[in-house]
């Protein structure tokens, strides 16, 4: 993993920069003392399976973070996404058969809210915070009325197979997973819009005197975040082989709870696609655990938050953030 | 004569209520250093923003190259020649040097739409050699001091002339008032070097400094050019009569009025060290005296006014106040103790900007303005109304937004804050820094009424020279350690020269 | 138009959004304009305001408080499940659950340095464990009884007008006067301005945050008991869907998402232009599909007319 | 009784409230001023189904149903969705009351229990009808607001529950270990259904065991990641999953079929979902109970209809046909053709055909 929190070269900072990665192999060490068969590969491909959908919504969300706004839509991108995708696969409802032609449909269709998303947030200058709300609440809404509030069942079985299907016993989508994170991890590093959404989260007026077309750049960010929601979203049809506005449910906070407990700072400018990879294990690690330990369910939600704070607490690279909000 | 490399010809730009810039003209030949001087308010930085394309002239014309054009936006000022090295740091501390050099410029590294990190940072390697720089470019900003950003943001501008044919002209905004002596000297020496491929407008506060390296003065005074001068035969007591507009009535740093300290020490450092920046520091503090301290950046000065303030703690020695030891966990015990900082970052630490006048004077103090857990604004803007005239604060009235305030009323407002918590020991890091003559000179006339008073001050001086002429005493600091203590009364005085010994 | 009158209009903003959607909906269908539906809107919005009045001063601070639903939700259940037992005092009990609360979410965000976005939300894990354990995991009845002897300040009637409408406008004038006139008000708009300032000045940050965030949790728990009377039970998930209502009411009123400006009036009005919105697409008879829709794009374009961006630098 | 007693007192505190609000309501006359749109002309009865969210399978039925009736007798149907925030469900009632001027009939499944009394109360207020489904508290009763709150139906959880359960462990042999997906800890049906769940494992006596039981609040996700976070502890110890209803047992399903043991471990659920009854021909679901949506969703409004249009008195009918439960049919592998072929009919004159019996209450 490349270090990715700016340190300031002293020993704690170093740490630090590691720190997601070390609570990650805690939470595991903590989790195979209460049950052995956590450390089975078995065990192993049901996590990547977990994490596979969080995963490529985590490389839209951190994004957005990074460039210091917030996206509230995921949810309804994902479901409006899921439900089109299914639409578009031979399926009990249309008549359409696009097999894997739907894919690329669908993403775009994310895209295309992620824009909505950026141009509504730019042009009208509201804060993404509230644009994102309501276009997730339209995201849903439309999913919800273009299926009258039915579900679309799928019997693609080429379809299906982008997450049934196994290439080396790893689940196909963990390995669409995998693809999205080089992407994303190829964006941030090696394009001008990765470098200049760092610029844009810093200090958004000097990357304006840098001549950065901020707008531009915000609003191709997020058009960008919306194609991975929409991935998210055919995988979510994929998985489940149906697709519904109701999906999508709770995958919101899970996906920022990732992207924070990785070490990326809502604040903007810190923080890394692959700090996010971490957060999702340590989020769905943490899920699987609680489980795996046979904790009481109704105290599940306390123990899973006490141990994020904790977590976060350890994990977040806080050395250059003076005032944390 | 020759054709200017950049001519401004009539501009003027007006907002509601004010003239910013009225019928302005001023030209820069080839290979020519321009200093560019004027209170604050005088129209430089709106000359500035009009030549870097933030603002549009209402009048007039900009011509480059004898060429007219219209400069939209500080992107297209740096593509026609002209860069900026703005006041405020526009380094991003999340990227790497190489990235911050050519930020929003990458697209000659890219390959197949892809950034090549190798090609950027070969790049810029070679214009750090430009500044004697031998950080990595693959560096995060954020590791590097602030004499070195400084430089690197003066490399991107310098990172023009190898990339553009037209002459490339370089605006420095008070580029010296973050350094220290020695990174001036150097910065000088770019500026020699500088002198065959580029021109330069050099601003500055510090009078001296700009004679020393300009070949022309232009001084502003109410968006007017008042005065162009050839620098060799021009006196700093010249151009600050022309900046204020009058004679200096008395002398600088008021020396005449400086306190003779009451021997009732109000502090007292033992042996007190943080690690890795300072180290085995001890000095008394008395009623009434004002100890400057002397150092480069790194000398650890900064450190200790900090962590004097409560803001950093020391790893070890002792700190009282008053004979008695305290342990300052953060920066409320120091006020509670009665020592105050005025940070030398005033926009961020000093004034809280939407603030009004009277909201910031207070805000140390607000619960003396409490009653029944009601704040008392006819009391709050009683008091501030007061220290608004005592101060001599040009502001609307107490109401207005501090922020909207010019640098030098901003620093009295913090100073008045203070004075209303009542603190007796007050730490003033580079007080003065990036406000205007006029304002300083208001600001010494202060920290005399204060040492008068019977405040005791700490003064890390924006120049030398401040620290000489301000102090009672001055301790000189290197490497985290006090190296040398002079005593400096009036008429006493050490010079420079002594100090810097002591200094590198 | 000068600067003074733009801010001047600025400032009224919220209350002429709120105007027009009120005239459009009458317009449209005039028995809305009837006093009694007036009132019993108010009174419908009244809830929803109390639980966002609190998250105003976090919000204004520059942090967040997802906390706020689940406290609500735990305080019910606390309520509920004492009343029997402490009567009078089961209330005051339960709205120092909620403060507590609020105290913890404050405490993690500051000591531990967590943004309170995940600390509130981590913190919000726990309660709503505490919430199933007050109430056995069921959803608790209020006895028609004791409802009417402890309850009826909330949901009873003085004056022609419901209470809840009393309490809000109580609390509306309170908050007001916490945010306007206390030291602690004033902190809370200058950490939201500029935390490091107020920090260089000498004040103690962490502990205006955490009782912020006590005071965010504590209204939460008023918001919690107000809806339990009106529903006559407390239930672990009884303020489910409320959050993002909440915020969504402050930012509507204006009040920047990004801290420093923003007033407790101005989430009432907020409140009740998303309540207007909403009973307004029932009153005109939109279809329940295209609610949503249509509740997210009124929702931006509200934002868009009542935010105060001449405060505000860089909008995120 | 106690709660006798606690109605009137509370009915009072609405009655002097509602007498007030009349007076206030005075100044509302000058709206009549404003020019009509036509559908605010009320002459007849408006009908309404108020749900969760017409985003699940489910009430989209069930608010299919109320359009089927109100079609069937030409009169204007509204659906309301709370969106899971009881407030809004209650406002949005009351809208609709203020707007209809009372004649409103209205067949809701409450957001949560308690909402059902506050619903019940402004209905009568405004004098319109009302049908409660599913959710109520034990002591609110039709006949304590004749004739407004018309009846309460339901289905009874517990040996609904169990009976599937049965079907369950038919499937895997009835012998071996179980594990359970609940539904929200404090909703009534998925109380309902745990408890029919023991019940069932208990008259095996010993023979079935519960692995584990946890809640994935309805939630096809999370019943996805606890199945596979169970398999990874369990193994092939568990021979069959119950979840509280079909949507969970859907996310179970994909996670047994992401490891291969789709049809070879047996789920069920309840609802009767269409993607369960296709599981079931499959073979990979053992059973599910179909409440028939359309039914209730129908039948709700058709109730206090005939009474509002004098087809029968309410008040005078008996309490089975007040607070009734309605038939779920259990559909299993022997019985999904059947289910298929000849669908659930509604005939909207017989009134109380498939109600069965009063409602009992436990505890």
């Amino acid at each position: 993993m490349k270090p990715v929190s700016v340190s300031n070269g002293n020993l704690l900072g170093h740490w630090r920069r590691w720190a997601p990665v070390v609570v990650l192999l805690a939470l595991c060490i903590l989790i195979s003392l209460f049950n052995g068969n956590f450390l089975t590969f078995g065990n192993f491909i049901r996590l990547l399976n977990s994490a596979a959908i969080p995963i490529v919504l985590c490389m839209g969300a951190t994004f957005i973070i990074l460039m210091g706004s917030i996206d509230l839509s995921i949810e309804g991108v994902v479901a409006l996404t899921a439900v089109i995708v299914s639409l578009l696969v031979i399926n009990d409802i249309s008549p359409y058969a696009l097999s894997l032609w739907a894919v690329p449909i669908a993403v775009a269709v994310g895209g295309m809210m992620g824009l909505l998303n950026g141009v509504l947030h730019i042009k009208l200058k509201t804060p993404s915070f509230m644009t994102t709300l309501g276009v997730g609440f339209a995201g849903v809404g439309v999913a919800t009325t273009i299926l009258g509030g039915t579900t679309v069942r799928i019997s693609d079985q080429t379809f299906r197979f982008l997450s049934l299907g196994r290439v080396l016993e790893i689940p196909m989508a963990v390995w669409i997973a995998a693809v999205a994170v080089a992407v994303a991890y190829v964006i941030q590093e090696r394009t001008r819009l990765g470098r200049w959404l760092y610029a844009i989260g810093t200090d958004e007026m000097t990357a304006r005197h840098a001549g950065i077309p901020i707008e531009r750049t915000r609003i191709l960010i997020f058009g960008i975040a919306g194609l991975f929601y929409g991935l998210g979203g055919v995988l979510a049809a994929a998985q489940f082989g149906q697709g519904h506005a109701l999906i999508s449910q709770g995958r919101l906070f899970t996906t920022i709870t990732a992207v924070v407990v990785g070490g990326t700072a809502l604040s903007g400018g810190v923080g890394s696609v692959i700090n996010s990879v971490i957060g999702v294990f340590i989020v769905v690690v943490l899920a699987n655990g609680l489980v795996l330990m046979g904790v009481e369910p109704y105290v599940q939600q306390g123990v899973q938050g006490l141990l994020i704070i904790a977590a976060v607490a350890l994990a977040l690279d806080r050395s250059r953030l003076d005032v944390v909000k | 004569m020759m054709q200017p490399v950049l001519e401004v010809r009539n501009v003027s730009k007006s907002f509601p209520g004010v003239k910013a810039l009225d019928n302005v003209s001023f030209h820069i030949n080839k290979g020519e250093v321009v200093g560019l001087i004027g209170e604050n308010g005088a129209g430089k930085s709106s000359l500035l923003k009009v030549l870097n394309g933030i603002y549009q002239p209402d009048e007039g014309k900009v011509l480059v190259d004898g060429r007219e054009i219209i400069i939209t936006s500080p992107r297209h000022a740096f593509d026609s020649g002209i860069a900026m090295v703005f006041q405020e740091q526009s380094i991003l501390p999340t990227l790497t040097v190489a990235e911050n050099i050519f930020l929003g410029r990458e697209e000659e590294f890219l390959r197949f739409g892809l950034i090549s990190k190798s090609r950027m940072n070969a790049a810029a390697a070679e214009e750090l050699k430009k500044v004697h720089l031998s950080t990595h470019p693959a560096m995060r900003c954020a590791d590097l001091s602030f004499a070195d950003r400084q430089m690197i943001e003066i490399a991107k501008a310098l990172s023009l002339d190898s990339r553009i044919k037209t002459d490339v002209t370089i605006l420095l905004d008070e580029p010296t008032s973050v350094l220290e002596q020695k990174e001036i000297e150097l910065l000088f020496r770019i500026i020699g070097d500088l002198k065959q491929r580029a021109s330069i407008v050099f601003i500055s506060h510090r009078l001296e400094e700009v004679l020393e390296i300009s070949d022309r003065v232009y001084v502003m005074r109410d968006g007017q050019i008042v005065q162009e001068l050839a620098a060799k035969d021009a006196t700093v007591k010249e151009l600050h009569q022309h900046m204020v507009g009058r004679q200096l009535h008395h002398e600088y740093y008021r020396e005449a009025r400086q306190a003779t300290p009451s021997a009732k020490t109000v502090l007292e450092c033992v042996d007190l060290n943080r690690d890795g920046a300072f180290s085995n520091i001890s000095f008394e503090l008395h009623e009434g005296e004002v100890l400057g301290i002397a150092g480069v950046i790194g000398s650890g000065r900064e450190d200790l006014a900090r962590c004097l303030a409560g803001h950093t703690f020391p790893d070890g020695g002792n700190l009282l106040v008053n004979g008695t030891a305290v342990h300052f966990g953060a920066a409320y015990d120091a006020t509670a103790k009665g020592v105050g900082l005025v940070p030398s970052e005033r926009k961020v630490e000093g004034l809280v900007a939407p603030f009004s006048v009277a909201e910031n004077m207070t805000l140390a103090a607000l619960p003396k303005f409490v009653s029944g857990g009601i704040i008392s604004f006819s009391a709050e803007k009683a008091v501030a109304a007061d220290w608004v005239s005592r101060l001599k604060i040009k502001t609307p009235s107490t109401a207005t937004s501090a922020g909207s305030l010019s640098g030098g009323n901003q620093q009295k407002v913090v100073l008045a804050k203070w004075r209303i918590a009542g603190v007796r020991v007050l730490i003033l890091d580079h007080p003065t820094r990036g406000i205007d003559v006029g304002s300083k000179e208001d600001v010494y006339e202060l920290v005399r009424d204060m040492t008068a008073e019977g405040l005791a001050v700490i003064l890390l001086g924006d120049t030398l020279d401040e620290v000489i002429g301000l102090s009672n005493r001055i301790l000189v600091m290197r490497d985290g350690e006090i190296t040398a203590r002079f005593e400096a009364p009036p008429g006493g005085k050490p010079t420079q020269v002594e100090l810097v010994r002591h200094m590198v | 138009m000068t600067q003074e009158q733009r801010t001047r209009l600025q400032t009224w903003l919220p209350l002429i959004v709120l105007a027009v959607l009120i005239l459009i909906v009458g317009i449209y269908d005039p028995r809305f304009f009837s006093a009694s539906n007036f009132l019993s809107v108010t009174a419908d919005t009244m809830t929803l305001f109390l639980m966002a009045s609190g998250v105003t001063l976090v919000i204004m601070m520059g942090g967040i408080d997802l906390s706020v639903q689940a406290v609500a939700s735990m305080a019910s259940c606390i309520l509920a499940a004492y009343l029997q037992q402490l009567g009078f005092l089961a209330i005051p009990l339960a709205v120092l659950g909620g403060a507590l609360a609020g105290f913890i979410g404050g405490l993690a965000s500051t000591k531990f340095r967590i943004p309170s976005f995940i600390a509130t939300l981590a913190v919000s894990g726990v309660v709503i464990s505490a919430g199933n354990w007050f109430s056995q995991t069921r959803s608790v009845n209020i006895p028609g009884d004791l409802s009417a002897t402890y309850l009826d300040w909330a949901i009873g009637e003085a004056l022609g007008v419901p209470n809840e409408i009393w309490v809000g406008a109580a609390f509306l004038v309170i908050m007001s006067a916490v945010l306007g006139l206390t030291p602690f008000g004033r902190l809370v708009r200058g950490i939201g301005a500029q935390e490091r300032a107020v920090i260089a000045s000498g004040i103690n940050v962490d502990r205006t945050k955490i009782a912020a965030f006590t005071l965010s949790g504590t209204m939460a728990g008023v918001a919690g008991v107000v809806m339990a009377a009106r529903l006559g039970s407390g239930s672990p998930t009884l303020a489910n869907e409320f959050l993002l209502p909440a915020i969504a009411c402050i930012v509507v009123g204006g009040t920047a998402i990004t801290g420093g400006v923003g007033s407790i009036w101005r989430t009432f009005v907020g409140a009740l232009i998303v309540q207007v919105v909403r009973i307004g697409m029932t009153f005109m008879g939109v279809s329940v599909f295209a609610q949503q829709i249509v509740f997210g794009f009124i929702l931006v374009a509200a934002v868009a007319v009542t935010m105060d961006r001449a405060k505000v630098l860089v909008i995120k | 009784m106690a709660s006798k007693k606690t109605e009137t007192v509370n009915v009072n505190a609405r009655l002097n409230r509602r007498t007030i609000l009349k007076g206030a309501a005075a100044l509302g006359v000058f709206g009549s001023s404003f020019p009509m749109p036509a559908i605010a002309q009320e002459t007849t009865w408006t009908l309404a189904n108020s749900m969760r969210s017409v985003a699940n399978p489910y009430h989209a039925s069930f608010a299919k149903g109320g359009a089927d009736f109100a079609k069937s007798i030409g009169a204007t149907y509204e659906t309301l969705a709370t969106e899971g925030n009881s407030e809004k469900g209650v406002s949005d009632i009351r809208a609709l009351l203020q707007r209809t001027g009372g004649k409103l009939i209205l067949n809701v499944d409450p957001n949560d229990s308690p909402d059902a009394r506050v619903i019940v109360e402004e209905v009568k207020k405004a004098g319109g009808f009302v049908v409660t489904q599913w959710n109520k508290p034990d002591d609110l009763h039709p006949w304590d607001f004749d004739p407004n709150y018309v009846a309460h139906m339901s289905f009874d959880g517990v040996p609904t529950a169990e009976a599937i359960a049965n079907e369950l462990f038919k499937a895997f042999g009835g012998e071996g270990g179980i594990v359970a997906l609940g539904g929200i800890l404090s909703n009534v049906p998925a109380i309902e259904r745990k408890l029919g769940l023991d019940n069932a494992i208990a008259k095996t006596n010993g023979k079935v065991t519960l692995l584990d039981f946890q809640p994935a609040d309805w939630n096809e996700q999370k019943a996805f990641d606890i199945t596979q976070a169970w398999l990874t502890r369990f193994g092939d110890q568990v021979k069959g999953v119950f979840a509280a209803n079909d949507g969970m047992g859907m996310g179970a399903l994909e996670a047994l079929r992401q490891n291969g043991l789709a049809g070879k471990v047996p789920v069920v659920g309840i609802d009767g979902i269409d993607a369960a009854v296709t599981a079931i021909e499959a073979g990979e679901f053992a059973g599910t109970v179909a409440w028939d949506p359309i039914w209730t969703g129908g039948m709700g409004l058709a109730i206090p209809y005939a009474h509002a249009t004098g087809k029968i008195d309410i008040i005078k009918e008996p309490r089975e046909h007040r607070e009734f439960y309605g038939t779920g049919i259990i559909v299993s592998k022997d019985t999904v053709a059947d289910y298929k072929n000849n669908p659930p009919k509604v005939d909207y004159n017989d009134l109380w055909s498939k109600a069965t019996g009063q409602i009992q209450y436990r505890s």
